[in-house]
């Protein structure tokens, strides 16, 4: 008979095996067949727990594990099926359209107008400019006003 | 048999089941509708209200009732704190989603839509209330089963598809690692109750215990966006109808962080796992909210930005998860800050919606120039949720912000308070895109950019824009009145 | 005893990752489904056993055989060729192997009453009083699930339409530059 | 009363409220006013009943109101303190605001920010009630800077216009200058409480009770602290109170509409800074020295802001130099409190001249508002003169306003500043600062001398002389409506009446003044007659006093014509270096930017390799992701 060690180690190894298997296979059929051995290996943690521990527990969350596993069997196949029709390739790696793009080049960012985008906040000059443009008194304000 | 035991049992999550049976009896009705011909898209807007309704009567009549529920922890479900904050924060999202999404269901399918909404928001509200661990993997599951559906019909050409693919099989992955974790929770504690689990965990701290912490943390850290789990979100935002990226960037980050709360966040778990576990999870925290902000920082596209947003933000409320791990007071900064998070953030996205004729187009921050010049309403209050997201005073984000802060500071924890000065260094990089988007809405658009011009001419969504005013006016109102949030 | 099943599991899993032919892949997931099978049984749940067999071995893997085979072509894709980074992936999943087996190791788990025989009519006793509404949950979790592939799956007119429309806009974008394209 | 205290802030906020819709609805816009009068209103009638009806004394009222923030072991309760002081404070914010908006329902009339204006003008009430009634210090400071967002969004009101942009971001800045030593001060405050209390909880060790109780200790304990903290709350209080060398704002402030001068610019909240050192006078009595330092600002700014004015040609100018030096008045009143026994007095004496300063300086601002709108928004005082027949409503009332400021007895700015003069005089002989109280009240005559001159100079350019209109009058210039001038009036008889009551009676005293004082020192008869020949004489200077031309008048007359080059200093010391390390980071935010652009285009580059990653390949996420996993779990190795 096997220990429950022994029994958890298999599971792990199985588990990794699904993880390398969905991480190396492109065929988005084979990936979610590897999640499926991942949740598999879930499955038999738990019953192996389960009957060490002498609880009905385990097992029923096994079949939990069937459940949803069949649940997402079914929409993941549906994807498939459906991304399928459109490329007409299993190839995951085809479906990347959407990334990061590329940050535009220096050209076409208009590296001229970045010259003019600081524009700090200055202070008022009080009445009369300061470099004496204007050295009429009050009135050459109230003249700018009205303009 | 159903003994009333058995059917008392069920109490605490009486508002899922309401959601539950309005989706079937949306589905039913559905089902009876004379077929018309398929040429002509039918208007979904029916659905659309039937599904809003049936949230707003189901929260409003559970708030109303006041029944105060026994706490038992032996059923399957629980009647505390957090199950009722959960249950409000699910119905509050829910709501705003489907305000938002009135106008914007995709055509022929308006039903399966609007009621696999209302069984997302009950998975939520299961995921909160949930005592034991089938209940809340399977709650996990209720919420992303139908987000991905979700995902699928609101946008069917390559992107939506992509995006839905993408979301899905990476969701599959981050799945079976959380089980890893919660079988090897299982094992070590001999139970599934997840009180015994948090309490065997504390008692007894192996290295066992920890990895299966590190799976459980990792599948869930899949659903809030923290990095290195994050990759899919800009893709998938940027795939997705833009109401759906409201909805991504909220539900499934509150199923994480409650479900985060309900596993760990058990006071139990502060005396045994709490060095390493909180080292982890600062350490989380730190890498999300920086590479989220920086990664923010470079973005033209207002999509993917919007999710390195959301990014950050789940790396400040790991930060909310730390420290409500070590005060063991309760994770009552957690929630305020959900609670900002969720309607500030939903509160834009209504927003963009409202302006955008399509939601599926591609959106660069110029696109939102001029807003306020041609809806000063809608500028406003786009501006408000801006900065609540900042986390200015005067809105409700900054409570959140405070609260978390404070929570960081107090327990003189010295890894606590470098993650709040990273927090706070953090922000003031946040800061700096959204006021970008802020000087966006709040500037004239250039003359030359007629396609710009003509897009946002006038509210397209009404809905949309009430849903973002109403969002606006609530981050005030909370800032006001921090005590309802 | 453990190495037979570890052998077996390596010789199997090695298949799956590295079979050229999809199918042979799915099958050597049989096989590996038999194997867990098998340790089902040794863990005392003959039940769960069956059921996986009939679920997984029966119902699953022809589904996926069957749309395997509506998707195959003649002759051997280049995606079913190639590995994405085999040996970075080798490096991390062994990794984990080693993290998980360590951790293992670790723990000692109290031994309790072996459960001696699990009957089905405990589990099914379990299943419908203690936790129902796990069950229920999960069954709501199927009709989601249902609903979610039958939407997903099917093709609506706008689809078509659109897609006609993207058939012609690429038609066009290939001829122009030389006119007789096609 | 309790209950009645918080109607006076919940007013006004529900008139802002009412007039934030108005701004963003269609109809309803020409009566936006109304939401307005009913809020001050009430908070007036609120304001006079509680202080008609008061017993006095300066035991301080605190009522709770609203529990701000709740959770967890964080409360931030917010609860209303009312003093006499702060009751004095609160009746003139209130009634001079409700009389403002009732003057502005006339003058704004058909802008298109109508509704805009009386929104923003009862935030500014409600936050300048708040800023007064609170009980804790940061909220003070909260509402503190709610005041200044107000300003600033008045003074920009005419936004289009760059030089209103240019001067609300101005006071802006000048004011967040002082704020934040305003804030440093209080956080250091804060420390210091709890080093020497432990029992409070951290928000509760700003409430006024919990640092006037521990004010003993903390003196004992920490004098340097708390001289510290004294004078950071004096900086933060001459920044919103425009003194010297922060008052540069103040002039420019007049950008905004004319009532906005009259009401805040002038009557109310630069007199914060002054309720400020008055609240805090418990504790600056500990720190001697930075009273002093009030009074030396005091005495320049009054000297300075008195000298300006004499050379502005622009008549709302004049007047905003004149509420400069007035202020300054107030300052060194402040420093008369040097010595402890006498603070309560100077606080006496400054709250005194500020009630009557708020009177007549908003009924000098708003008459020559109507001036203004009569002379179809011409305000330079060369253009136009002799309006005594075309305005003659105004012309009275200006003239009224005019003889108080200028301190003509029997009107309310003589006995104010007789006031502020007498406790000077009679600490001439204090063998200790003496000769600095001597010093004080000279430069406080001359001050006086000044305003006389300046004043009786105004209204002669203005009102007296042959008649003369700008062209921008157009043919015959009105007299105000009567929903403006019935305001006035009211200012008007409060500027000739209130001096002399409170004077007489020391009515004020009863609020301010713990009861079992000694008599208040009073000015000598010597004082009295010394001001009013002052009077006589700036009224003769202001007859011969010339009118300068630019060109060849002495450089002293060019530097005060210039503001004594106050800003081209504030410019070439602050603004300029400010820019070019603004230009710095500028340049080097360009090379960094240029870098992260580099960056991008280098594969290489380690910043490159996030954005690699996102590949948009599903395998390579959920290869980064078991990466992840591996890394967290391998975490429980080390």
């Amino acid at each position: 008979m096997l220990q429950l060690n022994e029994i958890l180690m298999l599971s792990s190894g199985m588990f990794v095996l699904g993880l390398i298997g969905f991480l190396t296979r492109k065929n988005m059929i084979l990936m979610f067949l590897a999640v499926e051995l991942m949740l598999a290996a879930v499955a038999i943690n738990f019953v192996a727990f389960g009957s060490r521990l002498g609880l009905q527990q385990g097992q029923l969350f096994a079949v939990l594990i069937l459940t949803v596993a069949s649940c997402e069997a079914a929409i993941g196949l549906a994807l498939v099926v459906a991304m399928y029709k459109r490329k007409s390739t299993l190839d995951i790696s085809q479906w990347d359209s959407l990334h990061e793009v590329e940050p535009p080049k220096l050209a076409e960012s208009g590296e001229v107008e970045d010259d003019n985008i600081h524009d700090y906040p200055t202070l008022a000059p009080a009445g009369l400019a300061p470099n004496a443009q204007s050295t009429v008194k009050g009135g050459s304000r109230a003249a700018n006003e009205k303009a | 048999m159903l003994t009333r035991e058995i059917l008392n049992s069920l109490l605490p999550v009486a508002p899922a089941l309401g959601l539950i049976i309005s989706g079937c009896a949306i589905l039913i009705a559905w089902m009876f509708q004379p077929q018309q011909d398929d040429d002509q898209p039918r208007s979904s807007n029916g659905w659309a209200w039937a599904g809003l309704a049936a949230l707003i009567v189901v929260w409003g009549s559970w708030s109303f009732s006041g029944s105060t529920l026994v706490d038992n922890e032996a059923t399957l479900f629980r009647s505390d704190v957090l199950s009722r904050s959960g249950t409000h924060l699910a119905m509050l999202a829910g709501c705003l989603v489907a305000a938002i999404t009135i106008n914007r269901s995709p055509s022929g399918f308006g039903a399966e839509f609007h009621a696999c909404l209302l069984f997302l928001v009950s998975g939520l509200c299961f995921v909160s209330a949930a005592t034991d661990l089938t209940t809340l993997y399977l709650g996990l599951e209720m919420v992303s089963i139908p987000t991905i559906l979700l995902l699928a019909i609101s946008r069917r050409d390559d992107s939506g598809m992509e995006s839905t693919l993408k979301y899905f099989a990476l969701s599959a992955f981050s799945s079976a690692i959380f089980l890893m974790g919660c079988s090897f929770l299982f094992g070590i504690a001999g139970s599934t109750k997840l009180s015994e689990i948090a309490a065997s965990i504390s008692a007894n701290p192996s290295i066992a215990a920890y990895i299966a912490f590190a799976l459980v943390l990792a599948g869930l850290a899949f659903r809030v966006t923290a990095v290195p789990f994050h990759f899919y979100a800009p893709d998938v935002f940027s795939g997705c109808s833009l109401p759906l990226g409201g909805l991504l960037s909220t539900l499934p980050k509150i199923a994480g962080f409650v479900a985060m709360l309900r596993l760990l966040g058990g006071p139990a778990l502060q005396s045994g796992l709490a060095p390493v576990a909180l080292n982890t999870i600062v350490v989380l925290a730190l890498i999300t909210m920086t590479v989220g902000n920086f990664a923010a920082l470079a973005q033209m596209n207002c999509r993917r930005l919007l999710a390195y947003s959301s990014v950050a933000h789940s790396g400040y409320l790991l930060m909310g998860l730390a420290a409500a791990l070590v005060q063991g007071t309760g994770a009552q900064s957690l929630i305020m800050y959900l609670s900002a998070y969720v309607v500030m953030t939903l509160g834009f996205f209504a927003g963009v919606t409202a302006i955008f004729e399509r939601t599926d187009e591609n959106l660069d921050l110029d696109d939102l120039q001029g807003v306020t010049q041609k809806n000063l309403l809608l500028g406003a209050s786009m501006t408000v949720c801006l900065l609540s997201l900042i986390g200015i005073p005067i809105t409700a984000g900054f409570w959140g912000k405070f609260m978390i802060l404070r929570d960081l500071i107090a327990p003189q924890n010295t890894l606590l308070l470098v993650g709040a000065i990273f927090m706070v260094v953090n922000s003031a990089i946040g800061a700096i895109y959204y006021l970008a988007m802020l000087i966006r809405v709040n500037t004239q658009k250039p003359t030359e950019g007629s396609q710009a011009e003509s897009r946002t001419t006038s509210i397209v969504d009404l809905p949309a824009f009430a849903t973002c005013v109403i969002c606006a006016a609530t981050t005030i109102l909370w800032f006001i009145v921090p005590k309802w949030m | 005893m453990i190495y037979l099943f570890a052998a077996l599991l390596t010789l199997f899993g090695i298949g799956f990752i590295t079979f050229k032919q999809p199918v042979y892949s799915a099958l050597s997931f049989t096989a590996i489904v038999l194997v867990a099978c098998v340790l089902f049984v040794l863990s005392n749940s003959p039940f769960l056993a069956a059921a996986t067999m009939v679920v997984y071995a029966g119902a699953t893997i022809i589904v996926f055989l069957f749309v395997l085979m509506f998707a195959q072509r003649s002759k051997l894709q280049s995606y079913d060729v190639n590995l994405n980074r085999p040996i970075l992936t080798c490096f991390v999943g062994g990794g984990l192997l080693g993290l998980l087996i360590s951790g293992i190791r670790s723990m000692n788990i109290a031994p309790t009453e072996e459960l001696a025989s699990s009957k089905v009519a405990d589990l099914g006793k379990l299943m419908y009083s203690d936790y129902l509404w796990t069950v229920e949950l999960a069954g709501l979790l199927l009709l989601v699930a249902t609903i979610a592939a039958i939407v997903i799956a099917q093709e609506t007119k706008s689809d078509s339409m659109a897609k006609f429309e993207e058939l012609v806009k690429t038609r066009a974008e290939g001829r122009a530059p030389n006119g007789s394209n096609s | 009363m309790s209950n009645l205290v918080w109607l006076i802030p919940v007013a006004p906020l529900l008139a802002m409220l009412v007039g934030v819709v108005l701004c963003f609805s269609s109809r309803g816009r020409e009566s936006a006013h109304l939401p307005t009068w009913v809020g001050l209103l009430v908070a007036a009638v609120v304001c006079l009943m509680t202080l008609l009806g008061s017993e006095g004394g300066t035991t301080a009222v605190v009522t709770p109101g609203y529990t701000w923030l709740s959770v967890g072991s964080v409360t931030i309760p917010i609860s209303a303190r009312l003093d006499g002081v702060g009751l004095v404070q609160l009746t003139v914010v209130t009634c001079i605001s409700f009389l403002v908006a009732v003057y502005a329902q006339g003058y704004m009339k058909g802008d298109p920010g109508y509704p805009r204006f009386f929104a923003v003008l009862s935030a500014f009430v409600f936050s300048m009630v708040m800023l007064v009634i609170s009980s804790n210090l940061l909220v003070l400071y909260a509402f503190w800077e709610g005041v200044g967002l107000c300003s600033y969004l008045l003074i920009g009101f005419w936004y289009q216009r760059p030089s209103a942009a240019n001067a609300a971001m101005k006071a802006f800045l000048v004011n967040r200058l002082a704020d934040t030593a305003f804030l440093a001060g209080i956080l250091l405050l804060w420390h210091g409480v709890g080093k020497v209390t432990t029992s409070t909880t951290a928000f509760a060790r700003l409430d006024f009770d919990t640092i006037f109780n521990v004010l003993p200790a903390l003196a004992s304990e920490y004098p340097n602290l708390l001289s510290w903290v004294g004078f950071l709350l004096l900086v933060g209080a001459i920044g919103k109170s425009a003194q010297f060398p922060f008052h540069v704002w103040l002039p420019d402030a007049m950008e905004g509409p004319t009532p906005v001068s009259a009401l805040i610019h002038a009557a109310t909240m630069v007199t914060a800074g002054v309720y400020l050192l008055a609240r805090m006078s418990p504790l600056l009595s500990y720190t001697p020295e930075v009273l002093q330092l009030a009074g030396w600002l005091g005495a320049i700014t009054a000297v300075i802001g008195g000298s300006v004015a004499l050379f502005q040609d622009d008549l709302k100018r004049v007047l905003a130099y004149s509420t400069v030096s007035q202020l300054g008045l107030l300052f060194i009143a402040f420093g008369a409190g040097m010595n402890p026994e006498m603070l309560p007095f100077a606080v006496v004496a400054a709250m005194f001249h500020l009630l009557t300063h708020a009177f007549f300086k908003a009924l000098l601002f708003l008459t020559a508002g109507n001036v203004m709108h009569a002379m179809g928004d011409v305000i330079d005082m060369r253009k136009f003169s002799g309006l005594k027949s075309v305005l003659p409503a105004t012309h009275i009332l200006f003239l009224i306003g005019a003889l108080a400021l200028a301190g003509v007895p029997p009107l309310a700015g003589f006995w104010s500043k007789e006031s502020i003069f007498g406790l000077l005089a009679a600490q001439i002989k204090d063998p200790q600062h003496g000769s600095l109280f001597l010093t004080w009240l000279c430069m406080g005559l001359f001050s006086s001398l000044l305003t006389a001159t300046y004043t009786f100079r105004a209204y002669m350019r203005t009102f007296q002389g042959e008649v003369k209109t700008p062209a921008e009058a157009g043919d015959h210039p009105h007299e105000a409506t009567p929903v403006m001038l019935a305001p006035l009036y009211m200012l008007a008889a409060g500027s000739v009446v209130s001096g002399l009551v409170i004077y007489l009676t020391g009515w004020l005293d009863k609020f301010t003044l713990p009861p079992e004082t000694v008599e208040a020192p009073h000015g000598s008869w010597l004082l009295f007659v010394v001001s009013m020949v002052i009077v006589v004489a700036g009224y003769g200077l202001a007859r011969v006093f010339p009118t300068f031309d630019e060109k060849k008048s002495p450089a002293f007359v060019k530097a005060l014509a210039n503001r004594l080059y106050l800003d081209e200093l504030f410019y070439y010391l602050l603004v300029a270096p400010t820019q070019s390390l603004a230009n710095l980071v500028g340049a080097i935010d360009k090379f960094v930017d240029s870098l992260i652009r580099g960056v991008a285009h280098v594969p290489t580059a380690a910043g490159f390799q996030l954005r690699r990653m996102q590949s948009g390949i599903v395998s390579s996420y959920a290869l980064t992701m078991a990466v992840g996993i591996v890394l967290l779990v391998a975490l429980a190795f080390l």
